[in-house]
């Protein structure tokens, strides 16, 4: 029997394999994936607390279309700024962004 | 094992092992490519919550837009030329152990604390009653969304265009 | 039904719509591509082999599956193979919404799933990552500026035809494949609808148009765009992809607009080709007639004009649903 | 419903949209302009803002979204800084060709708007869009000099801080929705009473990350010094402001109405002290005027985080910990608007945004340096100037709940901060002008500097008039 | 008659806005305008002490008070009393002395004199404020102007003195907020008005938080005295100051400390303060032997007499101390009366003789000298006899030559001192031999021995350092020869205020 | 409605398989020749320069980026048109505001020559 908490604990262990992503990597591009893989880790989690926690309204999956929206923004936003400082130091590898100290 | 459960262990199987190569692959292009079978699995796994929509919306955005926009910037950029160079930082057993303790507390807590282990029973058409919320309590959420991403349009824009004097 | 049937149901079915996309749609296609772009160009077309070229096809298929599959030398061996498989696995998705006819039992379709046209249009969505990925994969200059253009050609297109399917969405109150059939049963859309139906055509036609079709002899340009590496049988996976594809787009076209499988006298699945062929021959009218566009054109074309048509379509469909008809 | 109610959120959606398309319409020579109408257009939201304080609190569109005098307070204080922000913008572009000037002018204007809908969202998810649209704005504004490598550089660090933290904020709000089963802060509340500690904690500890970020709480701060270095000086000044202010009204809207107080309680305070020992210490070493203020911006975070501690600490008597947070963003609007305003104004005369250039600008610009002077003593909290009365509420609100020490560490705090407050008006005086040669702000950088300063002196001489604003804006509206 | 008060507190800031108005390159017009209002306010402070009704001097007279900020209990309330209006008095003359003597600044007059003149608006208002917090924003206002006088036109090492200065005091400042606050937060209704609160006493009740708040004011008062640990910002302030810094800071600025004690804490925490008066009568002693020490030790004028002046505040707080120890029983009440009178006696007389010390060091430094070092100088008082004259009558005012001022206040204090705390007054007397020593020997240097070839040319005081000098010369000898009517002014408001410690 | 995914999933594992079936032929059929030059990335003929992977216009970047703001959009109108019927004028005039605000958004590209492939 699949339970809630089955849909919990794979949405925590692509939510830390998203953060490691995140964390670790140097390339821009690569970060923002790591970014991608939390917020679909939140997503499983809305999705799942709908349909075991909150059935009837739909705001579990109203969230999570939110969310896929504000990702898809965000993308495009994100991308954007890295293109923009790709223009300027030749790098998309964040560590080489160091006109100021970190 | 219900086929419920083969299919989860499957998609669960599929999405962890794509995202760990996305999280992990020296190759920038591998860890692009294999956030698509990362992200039709979790697709799967809405499918399993009789999230049709959803997953209908995240092949569609996810996949088929988001992806393309990281494959294309991906190939304008450094792309494949990044295999020689070093993919991690200085931090990242610093950030592995973080990404370990903060899943080993959400496991944790997941586990442990009592919910609702019963489904309930969604609304038979989703698309349907998505629509219903969005346009009656919903809304501010509705037209606020037309907002975000006209401003999103023109930030992105405004950042990716050159510039004219360029 | 015990649970083995359904799946034995499930497993017949696939195969019946593989086998039948790679014959109808794939192998007749070429041929009457052929036919057709002889037929304009005042030629015959293959004639050699069988009766009347028929069955050039079959031996072209025959020719390429002894052909060696290669692999360039600096390729992305993985991403190279598994672009291979993506682009037809997704075009051949979008055959599971596609109502061809109906029965006793009910409608002729592998799954009536009640998001259908989105999960059409997801699914063919796929299909640009997978051309992404051919042309990367590849390492070749030619072949990723072909899948860049390819791709920024088909996201522009997908727009209009995602405005297209919230029309008819709208019109039929639903977005199953098969009630939007039923929905046409005394009125077919393309009347209420004529400007979707051109704007879905113009967009489908640009949208399966993302190679020149005389590529399969690969005589006008030497480069194939993104699948230029692709020798052999993977070849004619990416050109199966495409006749899917187009075909796909084509039969929405008939479940949208031309009442789907509906139709006097003639057995329903009869009407459906009859329609699907009439459509697939409009295709490739217009691409052997009209001039080939360039890529700035294509993409203004997409952005200035269909897109704003679609929008202006749908929102007077929109006033004369939810304020007009109340 | 009445339109009364959602007025400033109407208006301003107009108004940005309508600034849009005068800026698609108005040729590169027509973008002040642009900047007129918004400014316009900002002042005139002031009115329906302040009408709404008087109205009874009420929730809208399902509960999603509050109308109470909270909501009302931080629409005034998004507004306020919104004008601010778009004439020392204006001053900033004035003669500098290219630079997306009309666009940056439209897209502070819809930061106002998101600001003003972030203080009043009574949904997890509207909550969240409002966050991340008042990121992607700031995001965009971060970036938008493109011309200047350090632009771009602070676009995409404060790109990637923000969508990490407000993914963790996400999944912290998933937890919540999962716990509840609803996402409407206010039915939240009382479910979550009932659920573990452990969970709250954690959901919450997920939660402080997104909205820590926004306001530079240690340890989200990281951010901070660089884009507060790389940005143009008016988008940073909005960040320091206008950001920080929303997302304190979010935070103290999402920790008193849906979180039942708890042992996060502590986390909080000392967080709150750590913050605001850590802003200072490095504050303390800074070369750059806009790093110094960045890290002087997190030491300012640090001290209002004692008001929203106080207020949780002792829910009954929640007063004077909110009106201590309220009273102080009010004054820190005008006072770190106007500081940045100063370092547009001496980016322009000096060409130089190091403290140690800014020798003789006492003599060179008199109105600018005493405009700053009164910043600094503010910032540092030297009555007669707004913030005194601020850190004095909030000190007094940490005292009331039991929480002397962290008002001691608050006040060992300021004092350190003293120091490189005051730097800065020594470098202005107290040194030998090398090039007394005087130079103009020019008139609207004067009018800018004259409100803001008078703002801060008024509200530090005479702050009883606001002390009541705030004290009725305090009562945030509870179900 | 209200409003006097109000005169006497605003007519500098008024001036100062005059001043405002005033091109930068009229200096001379800068400077009248400033001395004029610097005189009207003196003449306003005087009659307002002319008001005052001395049989009643122990309690407020002339009383404004008008809500400020009412919604949290503050009001604009200002009153004096024998307490506070000498020190009122006091400022305004220093003031205008020290205006006039700034006649040789040269440097950016317009600063100077609008600093000069809001500066004297925070420490008036200090001494009059009956608000705490009023008390507290005057407090705090007055140390602005005063870093930017010694910031910029100091000493060589002015930045650092100037931030010594600020950083200490506020720190200490930021410490009485907290106690401020602690009491506010115990009194019911709540309320920053001062008399109110001493009638309240809200903390009577509460010693550890009681404690607690003493520990804040304590910290605040004792940096501005300066107390013994606290005093290193002193002698850097002090002597990189401008001469008129030098005198506010010492005739002026270090009295808000141990009138803080007096005004507030005594009254308002007289358990908690009697808990720690021997503490305090501690450090006060160990300063005042301490400084003495130190200033025996010092090459520097300048620096020798702020040393000086950690000794004389040494004095001052153990006579502010014995009355806190005392302050309860019947038995001492008056030996805390005498303490207590004393203390506040000297707190002017300190403020005169150190003035004029300043003054003299100023002349001297600023003038043709050039050098404040004592070792440089000799046999002064053939070359410049009114200077020299000026100067050993200060210093021995200041060594507590009977006849003049400083003696009558000190004396007091010992008085009162011993009986309660015999032992510390004893030592502390050994303070005063110091000073002695120390003053003596400086007249010896300075004044007599060889000529140093160097000053052959020195010019005695000139017409307007005379007239500088004259007053503060006038009142050591007059309040020294004839201390009656101020004693018991002073006697009525401290009488009241240990009155109501009992 | 599970049943229905069902149905897909095994469509997708069958499909799979039948695609990768050629490739099954490929290897019993196919020749092998072990010309070197055959590997050669494919470059109309002469010797192929540089590396493929180099960078191409922004321009692309521009046109995918407008897309997935109007793919998003086009997400919000699924489940609108669904229910559109059902609802009245107010929710015409809503979904009006709503296109009319990304109207604007390809109005801005269009003006700022976003749209033009140059």
């Amino acid at each position: 029997m699949i339970t809630l908490t089955h849909y919990l604990v794979v949405s925590a262990l692509v939510f830390g394999l998203g953060l490691y992503a995140a964390l670790s990597r140097r390339n821009a591009v690569a970060m923002l994936m790591g970014i991608e893989l939390m917020l679909n880790a939140a997503n499983i989690n809305l999705v799942a607390f709908n349909k075991y926690g909150a059935p009837g309204a739909m705001q579990g999956q109203i969230f999570a279309l939110i969310v896929i929206t504000l990702a898809a923004c965000e993308a495009a936003v994100g991308l954007a700024l890295i293109l923009a400082a790709y223009r300027r130091f030749e790098t998309t590898y964040v560590d080489d962004l160091n006109l100021m100290r970190w | 094992m219900t086929g419920e459960a083969i299919a989860f262990y499957v998609l669960a199987a599929i999405t962890l092992a794509a995202g760990a190569v996305v999280a992990t692959s020296p190759n920038l292009m591998h860890s692009a490519v294999a956030l698509i079978p990362a992200l039709l699995g979790v697709t799967g796994l809405y499918v399993l919550l009789n999230a049709e929509f959803v997953a209908g919306i995240q092949v569609l955005i996810y996949a088929g837009g988001i992806t393309v926009l990281i494959l294309f910037v991906i190939m304008l950029t450094e792309g494949g030329t990044g295999l020689r160079i070093r993919q991690r930082n200085e931090q990242a057993a610093i950030a592995a152990a973080v990404a370990a303790a903060t899943v080993a507390l959400l496991i944790a807590v997941a586990g442990r604390t009592p919910w609702a282990h019963e489904p309930g029973a969604l609304p038979s058409y989703t698309p349907g009653a998505i629509g219903q919320s969005f346009l009656g309590p919903n809304l501010p959420l509705f037209e606020g969304t037309s907002v975000v991403l006209l401003v999103a349009l023109v930030g992105a824009l405004l950042i990716a265009r050159k510039e004219t004097g360029e | 039904m015990p649970w083995y049937v359904e799946v034995l149901r499930a497993v017949a079915g696939t195969i019946i719509i593989f086998s039948g996309v790679a014959i109808v749609a794939a192998m007749f296609g070429v041929l009457l591509e052929r036919k057709v772009s002889g037929w304009i160009q005042s030629r015959i077309g293959p004639t050699h082999v069988g009766p009347r070229g028929l069955l050039q096809t079959v031996a072209d298929t025959i020719k390429l599956l002894q052909k060696e599959h290669i692999v360039p030398r600096n390729a992305d061996a993985l991403i190279f193979a598994s672009a291979v498989v993506l682009v037809p696995l997704a075009a051949l998705l979008d055959y599971v919404v596609l109502p061809f006819g109906t029965t006793r039992w009910g409608p002729l379709i592998f799954r009536d799933l009640n998001i259908g046209v989105l999960y059409f249009a997801a699914t063919s969505s796929l299909i640009v990552v997978g051309i992404l990925m051919a042309g990367w994969g590849s390492n070749n200059k030619y072949a990723l500026l072909g899948g860049l253009r390819s791709a920024a050609q088909m996201v522009s297109y997908e727009i209009p035809i995602g405005l297209v399917l919230i029309t008819i969405a709208l019109l039929a109150g639903s977005l199953s494949t098969v009630t939007i059939v039923t929905m046409q049963a005394h009125l077919w859309f393309i009347v209420t609808q004529p400007i979707s139906f051109l704007i879905f055509l113009a967009a489908a036609t640009a949208e399966v148009n993302r190679t020149p079709f005389d590529l399969v002899e690969a005589e006008s340009e030497l480069v194939a765009g993104y699948f230029s590496e692709y020798t052999g049988m993977r070849f004619a996976l990416f050109q199966l992809g495409e006749y899917a594809e187009m075909f796909a787009m084509a039969a929405l076209a008939v479940t949208l607009f031309l009442g789907g499988w509906r139709g006097p006298v003639l057995p329903s699945v009869v009407w459906f080709l009859i329609k699907l062929y009439a459509l697939v021959f409009v295709f490739m009218w217009v691409r052997w007639t009209f001039p080939r566009f360039r890529v700035d054109q294509l993409l203004n074309f997409s952005w200035k004009v269909l897109i704003p048509l679609a929008l202006l379509n749908l929102v007077g469909t929109a006033y004369v649903v939810m304020v007009v008809q109340r | 419903m009445d339109l009364r109610l959602i007025a400033p959120e109407l208006w301003l959606g107009v108004l940005s949209l309508g600034l849009l398309i005068v800026e698609l319409l108005t040729g590169p020579d027509g973008k002040r302009l642009v900047g007129w109408i918004g400014v316009i257009g900002l002042v005139l939201a002031l009115a329906p803002s302040w009408a709404l304080l008087g109205e009874p609190p009420r929730l809208l569109f399902a509960g999603a979204y509050a109308v109470d005098a909270f909501a009302a307070f931080f629409k005034l204080v998004a507004v306020l800084s919104g004008i601010l922000v778009l004439l020392a913008a204006m001053a900033f572009f004035r003669g500098r060709p290219g630079g997306h000037e009309g666009e940056v002018y439209t897209l502070i204007v819809f930061m106002v708007l998101g600001l003003v809908a972030m203080a009043a969202s009574a949904d997890l998810i509207l909550l969240f869009l409002v966050i991340e649209f008042v990121s992607l704005v700031s995001y965009v504004l971060a970036g938008s000099l493109k011309a200047d490598a350090k632009s771009s550089e602070a676009g995409v660090k404060y790109f990637f801080f923000g969508a990490v933290a407000s993914a963790i904020m996400l999944y912290g709000f998933s937890y919540l929705y999962g716990a509840g089963g609803t996402t409407n802060l206010y039915r939240l509340g009382p479910r979550l009473a009932s659920f573990p500690e452990p969970f709250v904690v954690v959901a919450a500890a997920l939660v402080l990350a997104g909205l820590g970020f926004k306001i530079s709480l240690v340890p989200f701060h990281q951010w901070t010094p660089d884009v507060y270095e790389g940005a143009p000086a008016p988008v940073t000044a909005f960040l320091s402001v206008g950001s920080k202010a929303a997302a304190f009204a979010a935070l103290a809207r999402v920790l008193y109405v849906a979180l039942p107080p708890g042992a996060w309680v502590p986390v909080l305070a000392a967080l709150a002290a750590v913050t605001m020992s850590v802003g200072n210490l490095l504050a303390l070493s800074q070369q750059n005027i806009k790093r110094m203020l960045a890290y002087s911006s997190i030491a300012q975070a640090g001290y209002m985080m004692i008001g929203v501690v106080a207020l949780t600490a002792s829910p009954t008597q929640v007063g004077s910990g909110i009106a201590a947070v309220l009273y102080y963003l009010l004054a820190y609007v005008f006072t770190n608007a106007g500081a940045f305003a100063v370092v547009v104004a001496a980016e322009r005369l000096l060409g130089s945004d190091t403290i140690a250039d800014y020798v003789g600008f006492g003599r060179r610009a008199p109105l600018a340096a005493f405009a700053m002077t009164v910043f600094m003593l503010s910032l540092t909290g030297i009555p007669p100037t707004a913030l005194f009365w601020g850190k004095l509420s909030l000190f007094g609100a940490a005292l009331q709940s039991g929480l002397a020490w962290l008002a001691i560490v608050g006040i060992l705090n300021s004092a350190a901060s003293l120091y490189y407050y005051l730097g800065v008006v020594r470098v202005m005086y107290a040194q030998a002008p090398v090039d007394a040669v005087p130079a103009s702000e020019g008139a609207l950088m004067r009018v800018l500097l004259v409100v803001a300063a008078g703002a801060t002196l008024v509200l530090g001489i005479y702050p009883e008039p606001f002390v009541r604003l705030v004290q009725r804006a305090s009562l945030l509206l509870r179900v | 008659m209200t409003g006097v008060l109000s005169l006497v507190l605003w007519l500098p800031a008024a001036g100062a806005l005059v001043l405002l108005a005033v091109p930068r390159e009229r200096v001379a017009a800068l400077r009248v305008t400033a001395l004029a209002v610097a005189l009207l306010d003196l003449a306003a402070a005087v009659a307002a002490g002319a008001w005052i009704d001395p049989a009643r001097a122990g309690t407020l007279q002339l009383v404004e008070r008008v809500p400020w900020i009412p919604s949290i209990g503050i009001s604009y309330h200002l009153g004096a009393d024998g307490l506070s209006l000498p020190l009122v008095v006091l400022t305004a003359l220093l003031v205008v002395l020290c205006v006039a003597y700034s006649w040789r600044v040269e440097t950016r007059v317009k600063d100077y004199m609008i600093l000069l003149l809001l500066l004297h608006t925070g420490l008036i208002g200090v001494f009059l404020a009956q608000d705490l917090f009023l008390f507290y924003v005057f407090w705090e206002v007055s140390l602005v102007p005063m870093y930017f006088l010694i910031g910029i036109w100091g000493g060589p090492r002015r930045g650092y003195a100037a931030m010594k200065f600020f950083l200490y005091t506020l720190a200490g400042s930021l410490a009485m907020l907290l106690a401020i606050l602690v009491v506010y937060l115990h009194a019911t209704p709540r309320t920053f008005d001062l008399v109110e609160l001493v009638a309240r006493r809200p903390l009577a009740q509460n010693l550890p938080l009681a404690v607690l708040a003493f520990w804040g004011f304590f910290l605040g008062f004792g940096v501005k005295v300066p107390l013994f640990p606290f005093h290193t910002w002193l002698p850097d302030a002090y002597a990189e100051a401008p001469t008129a810094g030098s005198v506010l800071l010492a005739g002026v600025l270090s009295k808000l400390g141990a009138y803080g004690f007096i005004r507030i804490v005594l009254p308002l925490l007289p358990d908690a303060f009697r808990q720690f008066a021997g503490l305090t009568a501690v450090l006060a002693v160990i300063g005042a032997v301490y400084g003495g020490f130190v200033a025996l030790a010092q090459t520097d004028f300048k620096r020798m007499i702020a040393y000086s002046s950690v000794g004389h505040l040494g004095y001052v707080m153990l006579g502010v101390a014995a009355a806190a120890a005392a302050g309860g029983g019947a038995a001492l009440g008056d030996a805390a009366g005498k303490a207590l009178t004393g203390a506040t006696l000297q707190m002017l007389a300190h403020g005169i003789i150190t003035g004029a010390l300043f003054l003299v060091a100023g002349v001297l430094a600023d003038g043709q000298a050039r050098t404040g070092n004592l070792t440089e100088f000799g046999g002064l008082w053939a070359r410049v006899p009114v200077l020299s004259g000026v100067a050993v009558l200060a210093m021995l005012a200041s060594l507590g030559l009977p006849g003049l001022m400083g003696f009558v206040a000190e004396f007091l204090i010992f008085l009162g001192a011993y009986q309660v705390f015999p032992a510390l007054t004893v030592l502390a007397l050994v303070g005063v031999v110091l000073t002695v020593a120390y003053f003596l020997w400086a007249i010896y240097r300075l004044f007599f021995g060889p000529l140093n070839a160097r000053w052959a040319a020195l010019p005695d005081l000139d017409g307007r350092e005379r007239w500088v000098l004259a007053p503060l010369c006038g009142v050591m000898v007059v309040v020294g020869m004839y201390p009656g009517p101020l004693v018991a002014m002073i006697n009525a408001a401290v009488t009241n205020i240990l009155g109501l410690v009992r | 409605m599970l049943l229905d995914w069902g149905y897909v999933a095994i469509f997708v594992i069958v499909g799979a398989g039948m695609v990768s079936l050629p490739f099954a032929i490929i290897a019993l059929l196919s020749p092998r020749s072990s010309f070197p030059h055959k590997l050669d990335t494919y470059e109309s003929g002469v010797e192929p320069v540089g590396q493929a992977w180099s960078q191409f216009n922004v321009r692309y970047y521009m046109f995918s980026l407008i897309f997935v703001v109007f793919d998003v959009e086009i997400i919000y109108l699924y489940p609108w048109a669904v229910v559109a019927r059902s609802l009245g004028a107010s929710a015409f005039y809503s979904i009006l505001v709503f296109l009319a605000i990304l109207v604007l958004g390809l109005a801005y590209a269009w003006r700022k020559g976003a749209l033009e492939w140059s």
